[in-house]
């Protein structure tokens, strides 16, 4: 069932998939009770930052930020080199502990976010410059991405009891699923490390989706590819938002792109957030205006990954 | 490792069916019956340890990407523990001392991974080496590993596999070669499960595998329990199949060297490539010794030639790293497709492993 | 690249030179030698197998070989290391004509004896070797030749007792032995424990890491201890750091004795004036004084065969070891010849004429030995053959030598080693021999 | 009844020869900080640099002219190894370059056996190693001296860091080889210089551990001593070599001398690499080796 989803997704496969997703999500069940937050009215956010700060040796990365992000948000971040938006993003996935602040994922509230725990808090991400297996085929590096869901131990799989031989038909299939849906099939067994950097960019995303998470972290996808690439891979994250039910909190500095992406921006500048809304918001928004093209800060260069 | 080795060579997808296939037949087939008792005893049976010494080292740095100086302590663990078992527990069979004295290997090498947790590279590296001295002191001291021989030193027990006596060089080849077989199968099989893939996360990118929920701390402390069964598997083979009277001071460190040697210069991260490197550093000099004694022998004495062999070996271990950072394997990969590309069957694109 | 091409093309050079068999005519006598003259252990390598190739050059020159018998040899490095040592063992084994192995390392030796034993060739490990090899009955093929570890022990003791005034006034004296931690250091521990308890006197025994180059930790708990004496079993580098050492924390040089592995020029030359007035125990003399070396000199040397590059070694220690060890090997064969015939003798002929070793104090000066060596008397149940011992003081150009011969404790020595023998041949089910019939091999 | 004197004399027996140990890692410390190579030839360059200067010796050349002479040969060294094993391996993964130095040290102890032979030579630096009792304590002239030199070896060092431009050269490469390549620095200069440093180094702690066991091939295994003290001390920090020495030498020594009894002795070897490792739990990268800002 591997149905090619072309940038100009018909309302048919929309549906299909959505329907799929829906079920997709019951058989989730099993997941921790903090994921079912589906609940009637407001939906609780999937995402809070509650006054986080963080300094490297005196320098203030970030200074006091608050963010919410919505069920099936896409919920654009952006500012110039060195705001702090990485640093953010690597507070959210447990990789820096904020100096103050507190992440909520879901109805969880952490003051350093358990970096092995975050998969099965239902979190994905993708990395600023690729975070790919270079010695593993395209295939094995999104099967990566279910590892998370993965019980049988060592010994199982060793013996290949009928569990852990489920287990890996499970991954696979999810792979193979998301491997189509971006378009990758033709690279499925090729090493990771030896392909042109455009696709590794997809298979850093496949790998992120591949095990539906709800909340997907994306640092600057859609950095150094060419145009074509950008269109598309622009199409997959709002498919990946429709298909795969994921609220996507997406970092970038390619304005056209954003504004025409995401439900919500926040804007950050040297630490601190100057804006927050809708893209039309933000864009007459004066003080973004000025730290975009006006006034010039002597800022260091972007710090972070 | 800090740095990811570029591998192009470590595909573990299975290799293609016709080369392994043609050397088990050679192997079982035609070796034990035309090889001589030199051959078997002095080249293919020592190949063929260290060869499984040297495929167990190179699961734990070549997939793991956790660089140990300790491969000859867990050797010595191997032999030592498989004698005790051998000697003390009377109802057991040979075989059940081999596996049982991989195990005690296996959980020698975890507790000296240990380290690994928290340090990389040459750190990680140099801590290993307090494995090679603590064992090897450890093993001289306590009599009670060598059944209180005055001098640390033991002998081989019988090689019985359910009623079979495995005597003779043939014998001893042939036990040598099942167990090899036995454990590369095991080992392409670990390689193509999720652990084989969490082993390359682990080298690849250590952050990327820790956010996708990989169990770090299992993971290397698996490595390094998974390479050591091998590794000491493969010291019962070069204790009671190879030289069949074994002391402590065999287990220095120019061995775990000369291991370390064969994956780097065989392959990092390939099954052939341990083997290929093991083949190089077993076959090599003595082809070499005898190729300066036949063509100098009268003109210098040993000890000239065996020191202008050492200066030829360096050099040469140096101009391979130099022809080929990626190992042998990935030379013999590239002669190979040159071959086989004027050859009509096109060689598929998946990689071999 | 070029470097391979012609690599490739040596190579299957050498592999037709593997298989081609080498002609040999009917009457020639082999010994296989698994030499060391590179690593840490070179000098001693260079010397015994230096001595011993002259001796046999020495007999093929004035005599024509033993009884017409020419001797030949092939050396095969082995660095000291056991698997070369095999390697070299598994290579040569085959060669006709093979009269014995002189390995002259332990680790080498212990890994030989199941094999010589199953190809029934003679395996001589003069001075070193197992202890409980003596027993002829156990070890039909294994011949620790003059002394092994426990009768080189029962000889310092007897030593120290003399420079005592009797064994009477060890009681309470206190000795201190310094071993190498290795196999071959290891191999005495306990007959120093029955030694002690025998005579009384206290005894502290440590160990010294391999290979030995940092000893200050040792030496200063020797300072604390303050014994008597220090028994010094060492090898290789071990030997003068021990010396330097003693000297940094004013330990009496005179007072540390060396074993019959810590006795060689070697081994004091680089401590320099540290080993001034140190004294070892030796099997053989050393100097070139003795007329079988004066006639090596002079023939061999004369006719430029000469072993050793550097004439200055000529008679030291190693070298005198390798001649004696080589007419030991020689008068064996001479002696089988007379029983067999003089033609090429099998292992076994061989193990026979070692079994019937006697070499009385006038035979050997018949062999221009006098004084070199004392005597030797191998018998089918004895194979060290009651070896004598002297000792030598170092004055810091040459040996002296500073005691008589001294015989070592036979009487109190037998019984320990056969209860040992007997224990490894319960291990190995071995038949143990009654008498010199050849024993069946296992 | 805790012998006081006896613990003070093993402490600064331990401390002297912690300083041999420093000696030889600095060696080590040279290469890695300036190229990232852990650089096992030390012990071949070690053995190769003694036995040179003793052959000379032997040979009638005068103390000085022989030494001026073993220098020039190590500078040498120092530039056909940049040119022939690191030019051709420049950024290569650190664990090739490690190999390639381990076939190095093959081919150098070789080149030293087939030149000079493998006979075990004495060598007398004209300091009798005769003990002297400063209160009670027994101390040991040679250490002192060896201390000494080292001492000022290190001042040189330090000072030729930091005064003088090829010193500076070395830091930069050491702080970050692009940067420095993009400013001009001719890399490959200041690597062959770095290695002849490291071959002087390798001349001094040659002829101090040489006169104490007596210059022969058991000499190379003299870098044992010094890993551990690498590996406390911090790869890249000639301060954390002198300091890893002193601590190192001092409980090794202590350890074998007062634990080692209860054990069966002979534990020195592995206690320096436990004793390391525990520290090493503590901070991965050692005393003052450059903390490693794990970036994601």
């Amino acid at each position: 069932m591997s149905l090619v989803a072309t940038t100009g997704a018909g309302a048919i496969i929309l549906a299909r998939t959505q329907e799929r997703a829906a079920a997709v999500r019951e058989a989730d069940a099993a997941r921790p009770a903090a994921e079912a937050t589906l609940v009637a009215g407001v939906a609780e956010p999937v995402l809070r930052l509650e006054s986080v700060c963080l300094s490297f040796g005196g320098i203030a990365a970030l200074d006091g930020i608050d963010l919410t992000v919505r069920q099936g948000e896409i919920r654009a971040i952006i500012g110039p080199n060195g705001a702090g938006k990485s640093s953010l993003l690597n507070i959210v996935s447990g990789l820096y502990r904020p100096d103050r602040g507190v992440v909520w994922l879901a109805r969880e509230r952490f003051t350093h976010v358990p970096t092995t725990r975050l998969a099965a808090h239902g979190v994905a991400r993708t990395f600023q410059n690729l975070a790919l297996f270079k010695g593993l085929p395209v295939l094995d590096n999104v099967i990566m991405g279910f590892v998370h869901r993965r019980s049988a131990g060592f010994v199982r799989q060793m013996l290949s009891t009928r569990e852990a031989r489920r287990e890996e038909a499970e991954a696979r299939a999810a792979a193979e699923e998301v491997i189509s849906f971006l378009h990758l099939g033709s690279v499925k067994h090729r090493l990771a490390g030896g392909l042109p950097y455009g696709i590794q960019k997809r298979v850093e995303l496949a790998r992120a989706l591949v095990a539906r998470p709800p909340l997907l972290l994306l640092d600057e996808p859609l950095a150094g590819v060419t145009l074509g690439e950008k269109q598309e891979l622009a199409a997959h994250v709002r498919n990946a938002r429709d298909a795969y039910g994921a609220s996507i909190v997406l970092i970038e500095h390619d304005i056209g792109v954003v504004m025409g992406l995401s439900d919500r921006i926040a804007v950050l500048d040297y630490g601190r957030k100057i804006a927050d809304g809708t893209p039309e918001e933000v864009r007459s928004d004066q003080a973004v205006i000025d730290a975009y093209l006006g006034v010039t800060h002597e800022g260091e260069t972007e710090r972070g990954i | 490792m800090t740095r990811p080795v570029r591998s192009i060579a470590t595909g573990w997808l299975s290799a293609p069916h016709f080369a392994p296939a043609v050397l088990l037949i050679v192997a079982y087939g035609v070796v034990p019956f035309a090889g001589s008792d030199y051959l078997l005893d002095a080249v293919l049976t020592p190949f063929l340890a260290l060869g499984l010494a040297a495929l167990g080292l190179n699961l734990l740095t070549g997939y793991a990407g956790q660089v140990s100086l300790g491969s000859a302590a867990f050797l010595a663990v191997g032999a030592y523990a498989a004698y005790n078992f051998n000697l003390r527990l009377h109802g057991v069979s040979f075989l059940m001392s081999l596996m049982a004295a991989g195990l005690v290997t296996a959980a020698v090498g975890i507790i000296f991974g240990l380290p690994s947790l928290r340090l990389r590279g040459f750190y990680l590296a140099v801590s290993t080496l307090a494995a090679q001295f603590f064992v090897q002191w450890a093993l001289t001291k306590f009599g009670w590993f060598s059944n209180n021989n005055p001098s640390g030193v033991i002998d081989a027990p019988q090689l019985t596999v359910a009623g079979i006596i495995f005597t003779g060089a043939v014998g001893r080849y042939l036990f040598s070669l099942t167990v090899v077989v036995i454990a590369t199968l095991f080992a392409i099989h670990l390689l193509r499960s999720q652990v084989g893939r969490n082993f390359i996360a682990l080298r690849d990118h250590e952050t990327a595998a820790k956010v996708l929920g990989v169990p770090l701390l299992r993971t290397k402390l698996l490595a390094f329990g998974v390479s050591s069964f091998f590794i000491g598997i493969a010291g019962v083979l070069w204790a009671f199949a190879y030289l069949r009277t074994v002391e402590p001071a065999g287990f220095n460190l120019d061995r775990s060297f000369e291991i370390l040697f064969m994956i780097i210069i065989g392959g990092l991260a390939s099954i052939r490539g341990a083997f290929l490197g093991a083949a190089f550093i077993v076959v090599f000099p003595l082809l070499l010794s005898r190729l300066g004694a036949a063509l100098l022998g009268n003109v210098f004495d040993s000890g000239v030639l065996e020191m202008s062999q050492r200066i030829v070996i360096g050099a040469l271990i140096i101009g391979l790293l130099i022809a080929e950072p990626r190992g042998l394997i990935a030379l013999v990969d590239r002669l190979a497709e040159r071959v086989l590309r004027r050859s009509p069957r096109p060689l598929p694109r998946s990689p071999q492993f | 690249m070029r470097l391979s091409r012609s690599l490739r093309a040596a190579a299957l050079a050498a592999a037709i030179g593997l298989s081609a068999a080498l002609p040999t005519h009917a009457d020639e006598q082999f010994f296989p030698l698994q030499s060391y003259r590179v690593g840490p252990y070179a000098a001693g390598g260079t010397g015994f197998f230096g001595g011993f190739i002259d001796y046999l050059n020495l007999i093929n020159i004035r005599d024509g070989g033993v009884g017409g018998v020419k001797l030949t040899w092939e050396e095969g490095e082995t660095q000291y290391e056991v698997e070369r040592g095999v390697e070299v063992y598994e290579r040569l084994k085959s060669h006709p004509g093979v009269a014995a192995w002189n390995p002259l390392s332990v680790g080498i030796a212990y890994a030989m004896i199941d094999r010589i034993a199953k190809d029934k060739v003679p395996l001589i490990t003069i001075n070193h070797g197992r202890t409980d090899s003596t027993d002829g009955r156990v070890f039909p093929y294994v011949f620790p030749l003059l002394l092994n570890p426990y009768s080189e022990t029962s000889g310092i003791v007897n030593y120290i007792a003399s420079r005592e005034g009797g064994a009477d006034k060890l009681k309470g004296k206190k000795i201190v032995v310094l071993y190498h931690g290795s196999p071959y250091g290891k191999e005495t521990i306990p007959i120093y424990k029955l030694l002690a308890d025998k005579y009384g006197f206290s005894l502290g025994q440590i160990e010294v890491p391999h290979p030995g180059n940092e000893q200050q930790s040792q030496w200063l708990s020797i300072r604390r201890a303050k014994p008597d004496y220090v028994v010094l079993r060492g090898w290789g580098v071990m030997n003068p750091v021990a010396l330097k050492t003693a000297q940094k924390v004013g330990f009496p040089v005179d007072h540390i004795i060396g074993n019959v592995w810590s006795n060689s020029e070697e081994d004091v030359i680089p401590a320099g004036d540290a080993a001034k007035g140190y004294v070892a125990i030796t099997t053989q003399a050393s100097g070139a004084e003795y007329p079988v070396l004066q006639e090596i000199i002079k023939t061999v040397y004369g006719a430029g065969k000469g072993n050793l590059d550097d004439k200055k070694r000529i008679g030291s220690v190693y070298h005198n070891l390798g001649i004696v060890n080589g007419i030991l090997n020689v008068e064996a064969i001479r002696i089988a010849q007379r029983k067999f015939g003089q033609r090429t003798l099998t292992g076994d002929e061989v193990r026979w004429g070692f079994e019937h070793l006697q070499l009385d104090p006038a035979r050997v000066q018949a062999l221009g030995a006098k004084g070199l060596f004392h005597s030797i008397n191998v018998t089918w149940d004895n194979h060290e053959g009651d070896g004598r011992v002297t000792f030598q003081q170092w004055d810091g150009t040459k040996w002296k030598v500073v005691s008589d011969w001294i015989a070592p404790d036979w009487a109190f020595l037998r019984p320990i080693i056969e209860k040992s023998a007997a224990a490894y041949a319960a291990e190995h089910n071995t038949k143990v021999r009654t008498s010199d019939e050849t024993p069946v091999s296992q | 009844m805790f012998d006081y004197q006896f613990f003070v004399e093993v402490l600064v027996g331990g401390l002297l020869s912690g300083v041999m140990y420093s000696l030889v890692a600095i060696g080590f410390v040279l290469i890695y900080k300036t190229s990232g190579i852990l650089n096992f030839a030390q012990g071949a360059m070690l053995l190769f640099a003694a036995l040179t200067f003793v052959s000379l010796v032997e040979r009638g050349v005068p103390f000085w002219l022989s030494l001026s002479a073993t220098l020039m040969i190590m500078v040498g060294l120092g530039i056909t190894v940049e040119r022939t094993v690191l030019r051709p391996l420049v950024n290569q993964s650190p664990m090739t370059l490690f190999m390639a130095t381990l076939g190095l040290s093959y081919v150098i102890e070789g080149a030293a056996q087939l030149l000079w032979g493998t006979q075990v030579h004495g060598l007398d630096l004209g300091i009798d190693d005769v003990p002297f009792e400063l209160g009670g304590v027994l101390i040991s002239r040679f250490d002192l001296f060896a201390a000494a030199i080292a001492g000022a070896l290190v001042t040189a060092f330090a000072l030729f860091f930091r005064y003088t431009r090829t010193g500076l050269a070395f830091r930069a490469v050491a702080d970050d080889q692009f940067a420095a390549l993009a400013v001009g620095l001719r890399l490959s200069r200041v690597w062959a210089a770095v290695w002849t440093a490291a071959g002087i180094v390798a001349l001094v702690a040659g002829l101090l551990w040489g006169a104490r066991l007596g210059v022969q091939f058991s000499l190379s295994l003299v870098v044992l001593k010094a890993l551990p003290v690498l590996v406390l001390g911090g790869f890249d920090s000639v301060a954390g070599a002198i300091v890893g020495g002193l601590l190192i030498g001092a409980i090794e020594k202590l350890a074998e001398v007062y634990i080692g009894p209860f054990v069966g002795g002979g534990i020195e070897a592995w206690a320096a690499y436990v004793v390391a490792l525990g520290f090493l739990l503590v901070r991965p990268s050692g005393l003052f080796g450059q903390r490693l800002v794990e970036r994601a």
